[in-house]
């Protein structure tokens, strides 16, 4: 690639990308679900629509960089002295090893394992009740419902 | 942290998430949600997020996948849109 | 042992729920007395937590899991936050939930044939949800607790007949959108301050003088459109009526009063505490002006829909849905007074929402039939529901010394005084098609004559007249309705001093 | 329908993109959020104060325990539901169905596979919730995958031959008693006197001192989810791949 280019494309549209893609993506969910007639399909909107907003959480944890939220063993010696060494010693040798900019921020991570895991479960609890509607109605379209809902529909 | 890998990730995610809701056949459909979530794994794992992505991996592409699946075949495979 | 009441309110049901779905389908009755011990323990605990708040000896019970001390000012872990308001509320859902417990003795069995464990747990585990969103201090934990109340009212709505599950599938999609527009507007908070804690985001927007900010008003925003699509604001209503409406009639009876009154907390709670009046009233004039419209509107089409109905729980959900305008209304009048009268009716609504349930759906258990016409002459044949009823209902049209008439006054008085009268019309609208609707019910159960329809239903009642066939429910639901109808006069005795100590609560925070 | 569907998304997607612009740049190691003391906290002080190298399982399990003990809740709740809504307890064939062994699972082959790696599918799986400390992974992504594990046998072998393994009874059980151990560990602090999830009140009777303590714990109450999350994966499919009947899988 030319290098002028990619010069621009990392200044100008690297650094909010994530974002914007964050909103289309949610963007196409929220249509699904509103939109979509076939009840899976709007459960398959709803699966990335929430996956978009994960997707935003994680993008702001980023850092330049960074390695993974994992304190490494390997990469420093003092690790192996400090748990002979003693308390207040240990306490001063970590503070000084360990360097903020060095590692991801782990709180947005936590914070999705539990939107993932709430995810999850809204989905499976959703197929159930569209499991229970097919049963019931003998379909998944919106409007065949409605239409065998209404008073004048046969059924 | 390469910055290319990730642009082409999400644009490649976008097209996942638009053809798996205009795929009239739900179990294709299905099938590429798991890629969609699949990819977003990729995509977590790249930026740092190590957790999140083998949760992803475990649960979007692997279990969510299959109850779709499994919630497809017991019902019906055609959808009107 | 005070400093932990705020955790044991939520232990004690959430052991119960496990402890319900060990016991197995075998044994329904023990499941009944487990959810009744542990939601009496429950509600107990949570009246000692508002006795102990109100004494005076901690003004705000503040407890951090984990005892994580804070660092730099920042709170590391979740804390939770009990002052008096919280403290009422959580009393009124475990109330709640204790009464209605004793209500669904004789009618779990039979409307969720084979699954009571599973109902208790879920009534369980809802209660321990609702009291966590009122108690936490933490603006993501509050995600966690909306998802948790919603997955299990999904369920419980479910389990009703085929319609119920059709609009429960309806809910699923409209609360994750709400739940997820809320959880985009903490992400856009977190980004700006860096924390998720709901004093530290306040204290870091004022010290970095954030309120300018596109993503902060962004946040507000959606914060507040989720929050409303959870509660059934008006034009976001749609899922509201058919869910309550055709769910199990223990179900209703539970959520109807508390689902939407919890949110309407949380929304005084994210207005007051996370952004305050300032910015919310002063920043953007315009806001409140929209918002109360919004709500006139709300309160307007609510009457009238439940005014066009026929079906006695039709017309009470239509209700709800105009009784959540009040309170969004009210709370956006820019003065003290609307937010401590839109505060005063949750609690009067939860009162009279909860009785007006429970008698509609005794009446609809015993004629078997959910009209209007179903009323005709029920004053002779089920006299103590009937009082029940009426006690509700008055206190729905607003009339002394029912809590309505005085949460009603509050919101009227605060309306006249903010100089808005289009909202002060359409709650004066409000309670004249309130009494349309109910002068009608109680005409036809004064002097509806008793149709000869009843007769085909029940043939094997040989010699008997109808008005002996119809006859009162047993005490495990009547105590529950005259529970519900004593509180809604006891409110209404108390309501000076209820209103001071919620003045006092929100003038407090707000200096 | 669509029309309106479509003017509120766009709606609410210039609201979002609006905002974008006010964004600290995607990558700034100096954004609000990325420098917040709470943040920093736990980079550099969560190896000192819990003796976890993993950030994300000691945020995870101790410094927000209460967040991860609701997020275990709301799986139980999904289990449970899916149950209430879908499970069909009267129907004809219940308990005593005649098996169909020879109609279910997959063909030879899958079957002689499935044996052959289900085996180091759990090992593995195991491996990930006790290493949670040191390495990605945790009670919820081992939990997920002994559940999948238990849906690849049920698969390949038939859905009658995994609940012989693990019948509708005891997967209630285990999920119950997931949850049971994680919240009984947190009042068994508040037993010995501390706040609720405060490990370190557990010292006197946990090796180690008061740190450890709290590492301790952490795998304690990760055990908790990954017994409550592998039952409840195993329960979500066998019900929704049978329509709540139980009876014949896929």
């Amino acid at each position: 690639m030319d290098p002028i280019i990619a010069t621009f494309i990392e200044e100008n549209i690297v650094p909010n990308f994530n974002y914007w893609i964050y909103v289309i993506l949610m963007m196409i969910g929220l249509y699904a679900m509103i939109t979509k007639n076939n009840l899976i399909k709007k459960l398959i909107g709803m699966a990335i629509f929430q996956t978009a907003i994960i997707l935003f959480y994680v993008s702001v944890g980023v850092k330049d960089a960074a390695n993974i939220p994992i304190i490494s063993h390997h990469g420093s010696e003092h690790h192996q002295m400090t748990d002979l060494s003693s308390e207040t010693d240990s306490t001063k040798e970590i503070h000084n090893t360990i360097d903020k900019d060095k590692y991801a921020n782990p709180l947005p991570h936590v914070l999705m394992l539990t939107a993932i895991v709430v995810g999850v479960s809204t989905l499976g609890l959703a197929l159930a009740i569209s499991q229970k509607i097919y049963k019931s109605f003998g379909t998944l379209e919106e409007d065949e419902i409605l239409n065998k809902l209404r008073p004048g529909g046969h059924d | 942290m390469i910055w290319q890998f990730d642009i082409i990730i999400l644009i490649f995610l976008v097209i996942a998430a638009i053809i798996s809701l205009r795929l009239k056949d739900l179990l294709g459909a299905s099938m590429v949600f798991g890629i969609y979530s699949f990819l977003i794994c990729l995509l977590w794992a790249e930026m740092g997020a190590v957790d999140v992505a083998f949760t992803e991996a475990a649960v979007g592409a692997g279990v969510s996948t299959v109850i779709m699946i499994a919630t497809v075949f017991s019902t019906k495979r055609r959808s009107k849109d | 042992m005070t400093e932990h009441f705020p955790v044991l309110i939520l232990l004690v049901p959430l052991f119960g729920a496990l402890i319900v779905v060990l016991l197995g389908r075998e044994r329904p009755d023990q499941c009944w007395v487990t959810s009744l011990i542990s939601l009496g323990v429950s509600s107990l605990i949570s009246f000692f937590t508002v006795i102990a708040v109100l004494s005076g000896k901690v003004q705000t019970l503040r407890y951090r899991m984990g005892g994580w001390p804070e660092s730099d000012g920042y709170e590391v872990g979740i804390e939770l936050r009990v002052d008096i308001l919280a403290a009422l509320v959580v009393f009124a859902v475990t109330f709640v939930g204790f009464v209605n417990t004793i209500y669904s003795k004789t009618r779990a069995g039979a409307e969720v044939r084979g699954k009571v464990p599973f109902f208790y747990a879920l009534i369980q585990l809802l209660i321990v949800g609702l009291c966590g969103i009122v108690m936490t201090n933490d603006a993501f934990n509050l995600y966690v607790l909306i998802e948790i109340t919603s997955l299990t009212s999904y369920a419980l709505i479910a389990m009703g007949n085929r319609r119920a599950a059709l609009s429960s599938f309806n809910y699923v999609i409209m609360g994750t959108i709400g739940a997820s527009f809320y959880l985009i507007g903490v992400g856009y908070l977190y980004i700006k301050t860096g924390t998720l804690n709901i004093d530290d985001i306040r204290m870091v927007l004022e010290q970095k003088n954030l309120w300018e900010h596109q993503s902060i008003i962004v946040a507000f925003i959606f914060i507040m459109l989720g929050v409303w699509t959870k509660m059934a604001f008006f034009p976001l209503h749609g899922w509201l009526p058919n869910a309550y409406a055709y769910a199990p009639s223990m179900t209703g009876t539970f959520m109807a009063p508390l689902m939407t009154k919890v949110m309407v907390y949380v929304m005084i709670r994210v207005m007051v505490w996370i952004f305050g009046n300032e910015f919310v009233y002063s920043s953007q004039p315009m806001w409140g002006e929209i918002v109360i419209w919004m709500s006139v509107l709300a309160i307007v089409a609510g009457s009238l829909l439940a005014l066009a109905r026929t079906d006695i729980k039709k017309i009470l959900t239509y209700l709800i849905v105009a009784e959540v305008g009040y309170m969004v209304g009210g709370s956006w009048l820019a003065d003290g007074v609307g937010q401590a009268g839109a505060f005063y009716h949750i609690l009067s609504d939860a009162a009279m929402t909860f009785c007006l349930f429970i008698a509609a759906s005794i009446i609809v258990l015993r004629v078997g039939d959910s009209r209007v016409n179903a009323f005709d002459g029920l004053f002779r044949k089920m006299p103590l529901t009937m009082i029940g009823f009426t006690v509700g209902a008055l206190s729905m049209i607003g009339l002394p010394p029912t809590c309505g008439f005085f949460s009603k006054w509050y919101l009227i008085s605060a309306g006249i005084e903010a100089g808005h009268w289009g909202y002060v019309c359409a709650l004066i609208f409000s309670s004249l098609v309130n009494a349309v609707i109910f002068f009608r019910i109680f005409e036809r159960a004064y002097f509806g004559k008793i149709s000869g329809v009843k007769e085909d239903h029940f043939p094997s009642d040989s010699d008997a007249n109808p008005d002996i066939r119809i006859k009162e429910v047993p005490w495990s639901m009547l105590v529950p309705l005259f529970i519900a109808s004593g509180s809604v006069l006891l409110l209404g005795i108390m309501n000076r001093s209820l209103f001071e100590w919620i003045q006092a609560a929100l003038k407090m925070m707000n200096t | 329908m669509k029309i309106f569907g479509l003017i509120a998304v766009l709606v609410v997607g210039a609201l979002l993109l609006s905002a974008t612009s006010d964004f600290p740049d995607w990558r700034d190691k100096d954004s609000p959020a990325n420098e917040s003391p709470v943040s920093s906290f736990y980079i550099e002080k969560t190896e000192k104060l819990t003796k976890v190298p993993n950030m994300v399982t000691a945020v995870l399990a101790d410094y927000r325990s209460y967040d991860t003990m609701f997020e275990t809740v709301v799986i139980f709740i999904a289990g449970i539901g899916i149950i209430a809504v879908l499970r069909n307890f009267d129907g004809p064939n219940s308990s005593s169905i005649k098996r169909e062994n020879n109609d279910e699972g997959g063909g030879l082959l899958a079957r002689f596979t499935c044996s052959l790696i289900l085996p180091f599918i759990q090992i593995f799986a195991l491996y990930v919730v006790a290493h949670g400390h040191h390495s990605p992974g945790g009670g919820f992504q081992g939990g997920v995958m002994l559940g999948a594990s238990y849906i690849l046998a049920a698969l390949a072998f038939g859905l009658s031959k995994a609940k012989d393994i693990f019948s509708e009874r005891r997967t209630m059980i285990f999920a119950a008693v997931g949850i049971f151990i994680y919240v009984g560990w947190g009042v068994l602090c508040l037993l010995f006197g501390k706040e609720f999830l405060n490990y370190e009140a557990l010292d006197p009777i946990l090796p180690g001192d008061a740190k450890m303590a709290r590492s301790h714990s952490m795998l304690i109450v990760e055990i908790g989810v990954a017994f409550t999350v592998t039952a409840i994966m195993f329960s979500m499919y066998s019900n929704l791949s049978t329509r709540g009947r139980l009876s014949k899988g896929l």
